[in-house]
């Protein structure tokens, strides 16, 4: 297969299908066009998938790129420039997988204002799908903030009660963020551009990796990018915007948020703040370990104690993110490999999740678990697929949820950089925690006797309903059986990382030592290693 | 020089005034054909004709080489037709956007459309001038006109406050402002603006009386740029004054004066000295603009505040004093007409009764999306804007004044820039919510909305609206083509910059 | 010129404070309106000793200019003094406040 | 089809049948009224693996087959695959699992009926035998993990099978939570192993396992164990199994009885060779097993719920085991697997079969117009006189008392005995608490044979206690479900003749520790032993032993077939409050409701972390944004509306900027 | 004779600042401009001169006592009684005096070489003027009278009676 300009046309088709919807009148005609168009993207990014090679390096260039360099004036080196790897890949495929998922699982659940509805749910998608595939910066701070707005909307318009002031604190909290970041990618872009981009402004992703940040300027440059992802992801204790959207943004909205939307923040820290500030974000690495099992831990505590069943949901994602941030901060394969996965697990499970109980919501109309009770009796298949999502997302095993978590912890375990087994025994609890609240929402929504006669009468899924559940459902047991085709694709890559955090870190000590030796008589120190330079396989050591 | 000697060159460069004489002749004849058919209503169309007309010239001239004309009182090329442009298309906008609001209030007179042309002949000698006299003049035949147009409907009390507020508080700022010429003058003994960089500062007192008189030539310009705390008419001013015209104040007015700032910047004091003194006013105006909009209930009024705010940034890109600040803070000029002039215009679409302008607070319009879905959206889309969201025109132009201040090393600045920026969102949205997100239902309704009240939505004017939204989206995409050509006109030696 | 430049550049100044001063504090607008005008009147006496002390004309001749908006802005100003005192029967700014905040 | 194949068979076919049990009839509504053909796949599906099993047991060579299937995870270090070893140990577990679990699938046809879950039932059993096998038979870690969070998942699912009443849901709950407490440790462990050994294979373990550094050791084989408390039910976190028994019968006697509950021995005796490394971990172990048998069974002699006494007992049991891992005799504790699979198997279905019986009783109660709510089926107080009614049920439910009790030539007999003369012979050899865990087992082999007397006694000798007995009789068990007990109770007396103690030829007739013992080539390793018991001690302990069991058994037969409940109440009398403190189980529940669960969830959660996230996080945030409004407010004064301030601002900002501007001058 | 004017000037001035009748403002401020006019006459600055006595006092003003006698004015309250942002006012306006005096009066040493006053007269004058005016700022002329054009305009428009 070999279609040009994959990746754009993947990126830009939901976009294009949202022109195409406004011109739309009767909703009928809206919804099966958001859902071809998903479906068409969906089934393009399987060509994303199948093209990607993994044995091909990444080292120089993303594969399957897309690159429009005349996009600015000469005096910015800002370009349009998207392309796959290891990373990204599997977002890109979750996130064109849930578009269709949400066009169907909206399919009644909108009752009105359909057209931007849909409009604003493809956007969203061009937005996310950008946001995993930009390789230049200044590309990615585009589409990371284009997702915002859709967000806003789908929220605000089609959200519960309190959808304003939820809507409202997310796009601020979110923003107050990324334009911190937006600063840092300023300083950054010109800072890199004096040292390797003879003086020209820069974003473009591989030009800055060349660039050895000095450790000074690191700091303060990570505090902002992490500050926005951790904002994103969202870390403890920057997360109170997400149970608000959440809980009050429709089902398609929710699932979205959860499945893709938080991911940007992981996939940031991941993808910028640790090949970049490969000092600071190695000697910070203890400080966003404990923050991620406060967050694991506070998260599944909070969750437990919730009435509001999608509430219970919004703070597991809290919990989950914290072992995707804690398996980023752990510098060894097995965890960001696992990180990776779970990103990917994540929006599996907490998708599913909150589409059904979005199934719920919309026969009852009422989150609260009281309302419900005993509705196994009434509604067994969602109940078996209630259960299997919840057993995915406690992580059992033989479920997604579990290679996941597993690979994280056993590479956190095994940290350099953390260095704490204690630490992460302690962030293994969270798997107890995680089948006490998940379990207890089974319990009282769907356990007992039905004494309610609503819930009695409820109807049990649909064939639409039953059907956008089935890819995740096989999804999760596949990723949990079968895990390493996928793994495959994401170990080039993670390695490439690895490997260029260890020597950049290694570049930018030797810098400031040569710094500190030749204090009296300052000297050009080279920055960038010389063109060409064979990549030296010379992985942190893995045994302690 | 005698008048016959200095007769060819004046006709040899009357192209270079082409839009000026265009705009200034037809609104003569604007007011001869008012006097003959009262309030004609080819009228304005006559103004929408001349405007296109020299719009259309001044877009042909954007890449035309930097040069100067009357006998160097005037500059011409890219950069002047570029400020020319932004001037003539929001002068256009306007007046197609009044023509249903001024019918509905009945003050469809001609003379509006008049002063119009008149007040858009003094911002565009503002914007070309190379010269201390052509600024006054400009600066001042933009004010008077506008204190008018401020002020025409009599009827309406606020009108009318506003008009006396804007006058006094422009005239006294003008003493300030003519005050600094003429201490300028006095240090360099020049009036034109490439001589006084020229000119050697040689003593102290010199040097005092240059930059005691450029720091009392700033408070003229900051006053009508509206920057903190020179800004505190422009409320009162924004809220009394007819809407559309609020739109064409807030937005042509600015792009004239920072042209002319820039160009002073550029040529007259090209140095580093007043950055500091710029970048604090840049702190102030964007601190106090977004932090005294945050509380308005009044649309009008948060726009006002909105405006100082977005002056701030503009002076955060001048404030870097680099040809890249200056490039990227004219991009941001030509954005930010288009979305302020989109959202004034939509709120004199949402007025139902302008002698209550003052009454129009945000929550009456609860769920106005509703029944006027392309307002809302282009609404939206203005707002969106002016937060600063990709892909919209506003995060290229913040980007573009924010990066260069960074390189600059301005970096404390950006931060609380952007600080602001997210702040500013909070009002923003507010807006978008109040149209989008809440219906009449949510709030206590004190004053329901006449729809019946409101202007008839002309064809023109809805158009206006959409072409404005759609720029919004083009400028926020395909910016690189903008920004070359505005940073090309910096990169010229004429107009080479350089602390 | 029988004395130095600067005392009528300080006079000028002062008169300027003496301007500024009405606007502040007077409280008719059109004594506020005249005190504009003294303003405006200092400077141009800067304007013309600069001129004058430095032989070139210019400055003279945005004198003339200044001239002609003080007499243009005059006739608005007082127009809107009208157009406010028919509606308020004031001409006390003080009492015009219907916007603040 | 080589051995390879035969396993992946052995392997899928439960599972294909849990996949055809569940899901089709999920979807297809008349499927699921269709008994006959469900219960017909799930037994098959169990059976017919046992029967490969038996071919791979009998043509088992001698050396393990590692089948290798596929990559299931592999990152960095990390190679896992989805790879099962056929040794001695796992064979004979996979033929207790399928044996046992084919069995009861074949009475739970019978026991089942009628049941509107009926397919979910066989479903979740069959899912269950692929997990425990998966556990059995894995050759790495994770694998066995896998099927260690199965059969939790899956005693999950049975124990909350009745999900309308919300006290089984809470039962299944807590299950699932507290082995999830193990589980974590298990995971740690693994974490440990991988950072160590760079493998999670059991081939890489157990070859360099050994070679760690003792203290690494003995963190690993300590987690380890604390996972296998969770799973065998071991203090502290034995407390989900009695709540367990609020699953259906067979559940009881095939997860909680038979096969779940002993993974954590089995765990230990798969990696022996470690646990053996590790001194220090085998005397906790063996002390908290002691405990754990101690506790549990006197527990059990002040329990009145039949299920509830076989619960206890079967903790108490387990702690048995756990005290012959503790002294190192780790097939020995296998051994107690096999043969307390049989009898407790037999002992909890033919429970089953009388709580089938006074079901009976209590619906005919419920046609005579009677109020069957203060009835209890289970309760041994309403029973009586059911070897009348009963006569199968009776005569196999004995056989497994006196198998249990230690009655000498029975199962248990052997088993418990070679467990105690392993602790003997340890504690012979040196270490004192091995003599300590000997005593406190002889303690219990008192304690067992009484409690067991005791619930057969009152359950089917004497004279019928329920309501209305001589309207009401409950009938025997259909024949599936007979067929069942009489398999199990001929095994719980035959099945010790595996492992024929030492004083018989020496030990070479103990067929079991020949097929397993690491010294005859098999894979549990075992602890040596320096000083030799004499053979005529080793008599005297035999002797010891079958007179304990004999003369407890005895006695509590005459006093509980004269007396009845009233002993039970002469009991209560004599012992005031500690037989309290029994019937209370010690408070633990109370413990872990009151002062874990409640604190947590109510204190830390709740009041704690839930208020703190609206009142600090949230607040802080929203604090700012009411910061923000306030300023607005407060700066909205200046703008009083007055042009002269207006003017005068305007001043002092010229003032300030000629001021900032000559500054810089 | 510069000292005369001047102190008559800033009498005049403050008279106008002071006086509580707007009238009397007015022709204290005649009064200065007068002496203005005189100032510039000092200075040879001839035209200006004249120009300023005819616009200024003569029109400006005149426009100026037309429009307090029209709306029949009552005498307000001249300098009222002093309030904090007086006080502040006046603090300010003294600031911003000692500024501008710092500026342009303290440092007496201005680097300009002052003409002689026939040169002095030659720059004054008419035709000086004059010539710059129709050559180098015709343009601005031009813009001028549309300045002047669209103050009567809008002064019309702002004062004239709504005629229905």
């Amino acid at each position: 297969m070999n279609i040009p300009h994959l990746t754009s046309l993947v990126i830009f088709l939901p976009a294009l299908g949202a022109v195409l919807t406004l011109a739309l009148r009767r909703a009928s005609a809206i919804r099966w066009t958001a859902l071809a168009t998903t479906l068409a993207t969906f089934l393009l990014s399987i060509g994303l998938f199948v093209g990607y090679d993994p044995s091909v390096s990444t080292a120089l260039a993303p594969q399957l790129a897309d690159v429009w360099a005349g996009w600015l004036p000469d005096g910015y080196d800002i370009k349009y420039f998207v392309g796959i790897d290891g990373l990204s890949l599997l977002l890109v495929m979750l996130t064109t997988l849930l578009g269709p998922i949400v066009v169907l699982s909206s399919w009644t659940y909108i009752g009105e204002k359909h057209k931007g509805y849909y409009a604003l749910l493809l956007l969203l998608q061009t937005g996310i799908t950008g946001v995993f595939t930009s390789f230049d910066l200044f590309l990615f701070y585009i589409f990371f903030e284009l997702t915002l707005i859709p967000m806003y909307f789908i929220i605000g318009i089609w959200g519960g009660t309190e959808r304003i002031y939820a809507a409202v604190k997310f796009v601020i909290y979110t923003l107050v963020g990324s334009l911190l970041m937006l600063v840092g990618i300023l300083y950054l872009g010109y800072a890199a551009g004096d040292a390797v981009n003879n003086g020209v402004f820069t974003t473009d992703w591989y030009t800055l990796l060349e660039y050895n940040i000095p450790l000074a300027v690191q700091g303060w440059l990570f505090a902002v990018f992490a500050f926005s992802f951790a904002i994103k992801v969202p870390l403890f204790p920057l997360h109170t915007w997400l149970p608000d959207a959440h809980v009050q943004a429709p089902t398609g909205g929710s699932v979205i948020l959860a499945g893709v939307l938080l991911k940007m923040g992981t996939y940031g820290l991941l993808r910028f703040c640790l090949p970049l500030f490969p000092n600071v974000a190695q000697s910070s690495a203890g400080l966003f370990a404990v923050i991620a099992i406060i967050g694991i831990i506070y998260g599944a505590l909070v969750a437990r104690v919730q009435d509001d069943a999608k509430s219970l949901v919004a703070y597991s994602s809290i919990s989950h993110l914290g072992f995707v941030v804690l398996g980023l901060f752990a510098f060894t394969t097995e965890a960001m490999q696992g990180a990776v996965i779970q990103m990917v697990n994540h929006g599996l499970s907490t998708g599913a999740l909150f589409l059904l109980v979005g199934m719920l919501y919309e026969r009852r109309h009422t989150r609260l678990m009281d309302d419900y009770g005993g509705l196994a009796t009434s509604v067994p298949v969602l109940t078996t697929l209630m259960v299997i999502s919840v057993l995915a997302s406690a992580g059992l095993p033989g479920l997604n949820g579990f290679v996941g978590e597993f690979l994280i912890l056993l590479g956190s375990f095994k940290s350099p950089v953390i260095d704490s087994p204690v630490l992460i025994a302690f962030a293994t609890t969270g798997v107890i925690l995680a089948a006490m609240y998940l379990l207890h929402m089974v319990y009282r929504t769907f356990f007992g006797e039905l004494t309610n006669e609503a819930n009695a009468q409820m109807a049990d899924l649909n064939g639409r309903e039953f059907g956008l559940m089935v890819p995740l459902i096989v999804l999760m047991f596949v990723l949990g059986f079968f895990p390493s085709p996928f793994l495959r694709q994401t170990a080039p890559t993670t390695e490439f990382l690895l490997e260029t955090v260890e020597e950049k870190r290694a570049a930018v000590e030797r810098m400031e030592a040569n710094d500190a030796a030749t204090a009296e008589e300052p000297t050009q120190v080279p920055t960038a290693p010389p063109e060409g330079q064979e990549v030296s396989i010379d992985v942190p050591s893995t045994s302690p | 020089m005698d008048l016959s000697t200095a007769f060819p060159t004046l006709v040899t460069d009357l192209p270079a005034a082409f839009s000026m004489s265009v705009v200034g002749l037809v609104g003569l004849a604007m007011i001869v054909l008012d006097a003959f058919r009262n309030d004609h209503p080819a009228i304005p169309w006559l103004g929408v004709a001349a405007l296109g007309v020299s719009a259309a010239w001044e877009a042909t001239h954007l890449g035309a080489p930097q040069s100067t004309v009357f006998f160097e009182t005037l500059r011409t090329g890219g950069f002047v037709a570029f400020i020319n442009l932004i001037i003539l298309l929001t002068g256009l906008a306007t007046i197609l956007l009044s023509v249903p609001y001024l019918n509905q209030l009945r003050y469809d007179y001609g003379e509006v459309y008049a002063l119009i042309m008149f007040s858009t002949v003094g911002m565009i000698m503002l914007g070309s001038a190379n010269n201390m006299v052509s600024i006054f003049l400009g600066l001042e035949t933009m004010s008077v006109c506008l204190y008018v147009l401020t002020g025409f409907i009599r009827e309406d009390e606020g009108a009318v406050e506003s008009a006396l507020k804007y006058f006094l508080l422009g005239a006294f700022s003008t003493g300030f402002f003519l005050y600094g010429i003429a201490l300028m003058y006095g240090a360099t003994g020049t009036m034109a603006l490439p001589a006084m960089a020229a000119a050697e500062l040689g003593t102290l007192s010199t040097r005092l009386l240059f930059w005691g008189g450029f720091a009392l030539f700033l408070v003229g310009f900051f006053f009508k740029v509206s920057a903190a705390p020179f800004h505190m008419w422009t409320p009162d001013v924004y809220q009394g004054a007819p809407t559309p015209l609020t739109g064409y104040m807030s937005t042509a007015t600015k792009a004239a004066a920072f042209a002319a700032l820039i160009l002073v910047l550029v040529h007259a004091v090209p140095g580093g000295e007043w950055q500091l003194s710029v970048a604090a006013v840049a702190v102030l105006t964007m601190v106090i603009g977004n932090v005294m909009a945050l509380a308005q209930t009044n649309v009008k009024r948060l726009l006002a505040y909105s405006s100082i705010a977005h002056a701030g940034y503009v002076l955060v890109g001048l404030s870097a004093g680099t040809s890249a600040g200056y490039a990227g803070a004219l991009f941001y000029l030509l954005v930010y007409a288009v979305m302020n002039i989109g959202a004034f215009g939509v709120m004199s679409m949402l007025e139902w009764d302008g002698k209550e302008g003052r009454e129009q607070t945000l929550s009456s319009l609860a769920g106005i999306a509703n029944d006027r879905p392309v307002l809302g959206s282009t609404m939206g889309i203005f707002m969106l804007s002016l937060i600063g969201f990709p892909p919209l025109g506003g995060f290229a132009g913040k980007y573009f004044v924010f990066a260069p201040a960074v390189d600059a090393g301005l970096t404390w600045l950006v931060v609380i820039g952007v600080l602001m920026s997210a702040l500013s969102a909070y009002y923003y949205l507010r807006v978008v919510y109040v149209f989008w997100m809440q219906s009449a239902d949510d709030v206590e309704a004190t004053d329901p909305v006449r729809a019946a009240a409101f202007p008839r939505a002309t064809v023109a004017a809805t158009g206006t609206l959409v072409v404005c939204a759609v720029a919004l989206v083009v400028l926020g995409v395909f910016f690189g083509g903008v920004l070359e050509t505005t940073l090309g006109f910096f990169e010229s030696t004429a107009m080479a910059t350089a602390p | 010129m029988d004395v130095a430049p600067n005392w009528y550049l300080a006079l000028s100044a002062v008169l300027f404070t003496i301007g500024t001063f009405g606007v502040l504090f007077r409280r008719n607008a059109i004594v506020v309106l005249m005190s504009v005008e003294l303003m405006l009147n200092a400077v141009n006496l800067t304007l013309v000793t600069f001129s004058q002390s430095m032989g070139d004309p210019s400055g003279q001749l945005l004198v003339f200019f200044s001239i002609a908006v003080a007499a243009a802005e005059a006739a608005v100003g007082l127009a809107i003094v009208i157009a406010i005192f028919r509606s308020k029967v004031t001409v006390d700014i003080t009492e015009i406040n219907l916007f603040k905040h | 089809m080589t051995s390879a194949d035969l396993l992946r068979l052995v392997l899928l076919l439960p599972l294909a049948g849990a996949v055809l049990n569940g899901v089709a009839p999920l979807f297809l509504k008349h499927l699921r009224t269709r008994e006959t053909l469900l219960g017909t796949i799930g037994t098959a599906v169990v059976a017919i693996p046992f029967v490969l099993t038996v071919y791979l047991f009998v043509t088992f060579g001698g050396d393990p087959i590692v089948a290798d299937y596929f990559t299931w995870m592999a990152a960095g270090d990390l190679d896992l695959s989805f790879a099962y070893r056929v040794d001695q140990l796992s064979l004979l577990m996979t033929l207790v699992v399928t044996g046992v679990g084919g069995v009861i699938h074949l009475y739970s046809i019978g026991y089942m009926h009628g049941d509107d879950g009926y397919w979910r039932f066989f479903a979740y059993l069959n899912l269950f035998i692929f997990a425990m096998l998966n556990l059995v038979l894995a050759n790495n870690l994770p694998v066995l993990f896998l099927g260690w969070e199965g059969v939790g998942l899956c005693s999950y699912l049975l124990i909350g099978f009745w999900y309308t009443d919300l006290r089984n849901s809470a039962a299944a709950n807590k299950a699932f939570i507290v082995n999830r407490v193990g589980d974590v440790a298990f995971l740690v462990a693994m974490f440990l192993v991988f950072r160590e050994l760079g493998s999670l294979s059991f081939d890489v373990l157990l070859a360099e396992g050994p070679n760690l550094p003792e203290a690494t050791l003995n963190w690993i084989v300590f987690l380890l164990f604390v996972g296998a408390t969770g799973k065998s039910a071991q203090i502290p976190l034995f407390v989900w199994l009695p709540d367990a028994m609020a699953g259906p019968t067979p559940v009881s006697a095939l997860i909680h009885a038979a096969t779940m509950v002993t993974s954590g021995l089995y765990l230990l005796a798969r990696l022996s060779a470690l646990v053996l490394g590790a001194p220090v971990v085998m005397m906790i172990v063996a002390i908290v097993g002691a405990a754990t048998a101690l506790m549990a069974a006197t527990i059990a002699v002040a329990q009145d719920d039949i299920k509830r006494v076989l619960a206890y007992s079967t903790v108490s049991q387990l702690g048995y085991m756990f005290m012959a891992a503790g002294v190192g005799a780790f097939f020995v504790a296998i051994f107690h697997v096999v043969t307390h699979a049989f009898f407790k198997a037999c002992l909890f279905l033919g429970a089953g079969s009388v709580i089938h019986g006074m079901e009976e009783v209590e619906h005919g109660l419920e046609e005579q117009g009677r109020d069957p709510s203060d009835f209890d089926p289970q309760d041994m107080r309403t029973m009586g006189g059911l070897a009348e009614y009963m006569p199968a049920t009776r005569t196999t439910y004995l056989l497994a008392t006196l198998a249990i009790s230690g009655i000498p030539l029975t199962a248990g007999f052997f088993s418990k005995d070679e467990i105690l003369f392993k602790a003997f012979e340890y504690g012979y050899d040196g270490s004192t608490y091995a003599m300590a865990v000997w005593v406190v087992g002889i303690l219990t082999a008192v304690l067992t044979a009484f409690y067991m007397m005791r619930s057969y006694v009152l359950t089917f000798e004497g004279e019928p206690r329920w309501p209305l007995s001589d309207q009401l009789a409950p009938h025997e068990s259909p024949s599936t479900m007979t067929g069942a007990l009489w398999t199990l109770g001929l095994l719980s007396l035959v099945g010790g003749f595996i492992g024929l103690p030492a004083v018989v030829q020496g030990g070479d007739w103990n067929w079991i520790h020949h097929y397993l013992g690491a010294k005859y080539g098999g894979p549990v390793a075992e602890a040596s032993v320096q000083g030799h018991v004499p053979l005529a001690l080793e008599w005297g302990l035999i002797l010891l032993s079958s007179v304990i069991a004999l003369g407890t058994v005895y006695y509590a037969w005459r006093v509980y077939l004269t007396q009845g409940l009233g002993y039970d109440a002469a009991l209560k009398r004599r012992l005031r409050g500690v037989y309290q403190t029994w019937t209370d189980k010690y408070y633990w529940d109370e413990f872990y409701n009151e002062v874990v669960v409640d604190s947590l969830i109510n204190g830390v959660a709740r009041k704690g972390l839930a208020a703190f996230d609206t009142t600090v996080v949230d607040g802080a945030v929203n604090g700012v944004a009411d910061t923000a409004q306030n300023a607005s407010g407060l700066l909205r004064r200046v703008q009083t509306g007055l042009v002269q301030n207006y003017a005068l601002a305007l001043t002092v900002g010229a003032a300030l900027l000629i001021g900032l501007m000559l500054y810089g001058v | 004779m510069f000292f005369l004017l001047a102190t008559v000037a800033v009498a005049a001035a403050l008279g106008m600042l002071i006086a509580r009748n707007p009238v009397s403002s007015a022709l204290w401020l005649v009064l200065n401009l007068f002496c203005i006019a005189g100032l510039y006459l000092t200075l040879n600055a001839s035209f200006i001169g004249v120009i300023q006595i005819l616009v200024y006092a003569g029109a400006i003003m005149v426009l100026f006592l037309f429009v307090i006698m029209l709306l029949n004015l009552s005498a307000l309250p001249g300098l009222e009684e002093i309030e904090w942002s007086s006080v502040g006012g006046f603090a300010v306006g003294l600031a911003l005096l000692s500024q501008l005096l710092y500026v342009v009066a303290l440092q007496f040493e201005l680097g300009m070489d002052p003409v002689g006053a026939e040169a002095a007269a030659e720059v004054g004058s008419a035709a000086s003027l004059g010539e710059i005016l129709f050559t180098r700022y015709a343009l601005h002329l031009q813009v001028a009278g549309i300045l002047l054009l669209a103050a009567t305009v809008g002064a019309v428009l702002l004062a004239q009676r709504r005629f229905q």
